[in-house]
């Protein structure tokens, strides 16, 4: 078990960890009877950092340990690394934004007691990326927690003009009814494979937007 | 195959079977797949023999995938050949774990019964006495071997499967920050229709928590209070009046009035008037 | 702009793009008028490979690309990074996934009539949202019921470059063999690998049947 080079586990861990590592860190990844000192910890590392001196990454330390990270000079060329084309949105993303705009101003704990399950800091983080909600001001109550609204990008996305477009609930509710339907089966004449399966493409369908407004 | 017929029809000869193969059976059983030890003693003798503490029981039973996981592990257990099964040894084991599992009032799925019934049709054909008619026909045991042996192939395949190394588990990526890339957003291609049905969803969910009166309040001083929040945002000062505009019409005034009470309430902005007569104000608390 | 070295340029790439990168990912990170040859891209990943053969990581193609990922040798040590274990897979869901992966494409029906039990729909949504399987098409018979096969991640996350090298089926007498050392014989001939399937990702049935059977 103990044969791999102290070296090699270094490194791997340094990689695998994705954020940085401190010395103490690198330690612990051993079982106490084998654990290295920090010396020969300290000595991998300067080895690290000089066998990737040339190449395309470097060993940093940074203000929470040693992490690699990609060479500045390069990134014209990883700025072109290019990120999914259509992300996956799931079905929580509906539910979250869905909330937000009949419930604005409406926290994150509201969100998650509407929903019955906990909504995350990444998905509130992604919403506001889209730039499909925003903090509108902060409850004052311990903890000050933010309220979030939708923006007019939100809108224009959905192609609405105001919320106030957006059907009232009550009414939602009986339509819906006969909209799932109508969506549903829309759904079923959409044979063809994916095209791609990291995409999940609802179709959108112009009857129900229109019966919407 | 007519051998077979015979030895059905003679409990001795199934039983001296039995007996011939008893060393190999605890030999199959070491390997066998759910294994249960019981104060030291393997559960394989269970079904005969029953003494062991209901709760090991049970986790032994729940731990079939279905009818022929468990006819499977009968075989193995007792190492018989799969071409040649002894079905009415069979029967009469998978019997006796089916009432087992009712007894512990296991969720027997239908699979289970209807497994039963197809090993006693088997067992009533291989009991008629052979014409020429049902000689022609195929072993009735042909399609039970086939998907035994299907089966087990899977089973096997989900093992090995199991046991390739796998990421989070025996792999991990390697991954390096990324300095100063703006990450680049790309917006989800959401339908209406989806949001409208995530909506419902919801709504069915949230009728469960009575204390969210979402039916009720309407949208539009919903949409105002947001506004003016935002406004306040700007100018954290804001005339009350300066939020009442005459082309909205008496509504407008009853929606923006309900939507600056329900801030307040909320604490959210502070209606105050600086002196007598002056203007009210409207100010944000952020 | 253009002096850093193309290899420089592909390791950092990989090494930031938190997914398998393909050969066509990586060319596309030069604007049109500096794209490298393919067979330039290739000769650098030659070297990247000899480059880490000794490292902690290693570099590897699977089904979505090219990838580092750690050594599988140093798992124990890695575990220990994290705290929380990784997931593990039920009987039902590992019997689930080897059939689709075998046998694809298929439909739950099917797949119910191998396991002699039936397929709930919180099981087939389970393996859609891990991303491991996907629908390929609909089967044009009553009811039309989807046929389902895996996806490039499914692939990845088993560390698999192609359905190939999924591990060969075997017979039901191999695995009694296997536990009381009979039939020793018969194994032999079984164990040959399915023909080598250059694209990926295709579904390709025939190679799987011709194993099965």
């Amino acid at each position: 078990m103990t044969e791999q080079p102290l070296k090699q586990i270094i490194e791997a861990a340094l990689f695998a960890a994705g954020k940085p590592l401190t010395i103490d860190h690198l330690v612990d990844l051993f079982v106490e009877s084998e654990q290295p000192e920090r010396s020969a910890v300290r000595a991998v590392l300067r080895e690290l950092l000089e066998d990737y001196a040339e190449r395309g990454i470097e060993l940093l330390q940074v203000a929470g340990g040693y992490r690699f990270q990609t060479k500045t000079e390069l990134i014209p060329w990883l700025k072109r690394l290019q990120p999914e084309r259509s992300p996956r949105y799931s079905r929580a993303v509906l539910e979250t934004i869905a909330i937000i705009a009949y419930r604005q101003p409406i926290t994150r704990r509201e969100i998650e007691s509407i929903r019955g399950i906990s909504v995350s800091t990444d998905m509130m983080k992604r919403l506001q990326d889209y730039n499909w909600i925003r903090i509108l001001a902060h409850r004052d109550t311990p903890g000050r927690p933010a309220l979030f609204g939708t923006t007019r990008a939100f809108l224009d996305y959905f192609n609405l003009k105001n919320l106030s477009d957006l059907p009232p609930l009550m009414e939602l509710k009986e339509m819906l009814g006969e909209q799932i339907e109508l969506f549903e089966s829309e759904k079923e004449s959409q044979t063809e494979p994916a095209a791609d399966e990291s995409e999940v493409n609802v179709p959108e369908s112009e009857v129900v937007t229109d019966s919407v407004k | 195959m007519n051998n077979d017929i015979e030895n059905n029809h003679s409990e001795v000869s199934a039983d001296k079977t039995q007996i011939e193969e008893s060393t190999q059976v605890e030999m199959s059983t070491e390997v066998a797949l759910p294994q249960v030890i019981v104060q030291g003693a393997p559960l394989e003798s269970l079904p005969t023999d029953l003494y062991v503490p209901p709760d090991a029981l049970q986790v032994f039973l729940e731990s079939f995938e279905g009818p022929l996981d468990l006819l499977l592990y009968l075989i193995q257990r007792q190492n018989l050949d799969i071409l040649n099964i002894p079905i009415a040894d069979i029967t009469h084991q998978y019997l006796q774990y089916v009432d087992l599992m009712q007894e512990f009032n296991l969720d027997l799925a239908a699979e289970y019964l209807l497994m039963a019934a197809i090993l006693m049709e088997i067992k009533s054909r291989l009991l008629l006495p052979s014409t020429q008619e049902n000689e022609q026909e195929s072993d009735p045991r042909a399609q039970l071997v086939q998907q035994l042996r299907e089966y087990a192939q899977y089973k096997q395949a989900a093992q090995d499967l199991d046991a390739l190394p796998r990421m989070e588990r025996d792999i991990f990526l390697a991954v390096v920050e990324r300095p100063n890339i703006p990450k680049e957003i790309i917006v989800p291609d959401i339908s209406w229709s989806a949001m409208l049905e995530a909506m419902q969803d919801v709504m069915e969910r949230a009728s469960l928590f009575t204390s969210h009166q979402i039916m009720r309040e309407p949208l539009s001083v919903r949409e105002r209070m947001s506004f003016i929040l935002e406004q306040l945002k700007i100018t954290q000062t804001i005339d009350f009046m300066s939020f009442f505009t005459l082309e909205e019409g008496r509504a407008g005034v009853v929606v923006t009035l309900l939507a600056i009470l329900e801030l307040a309430k909320e604490s959210l902005i502070q209606i105050v008037q600086p002196q007598p007569f002056e203007m009210i104000q409207v100010v944000s608390l952020e």
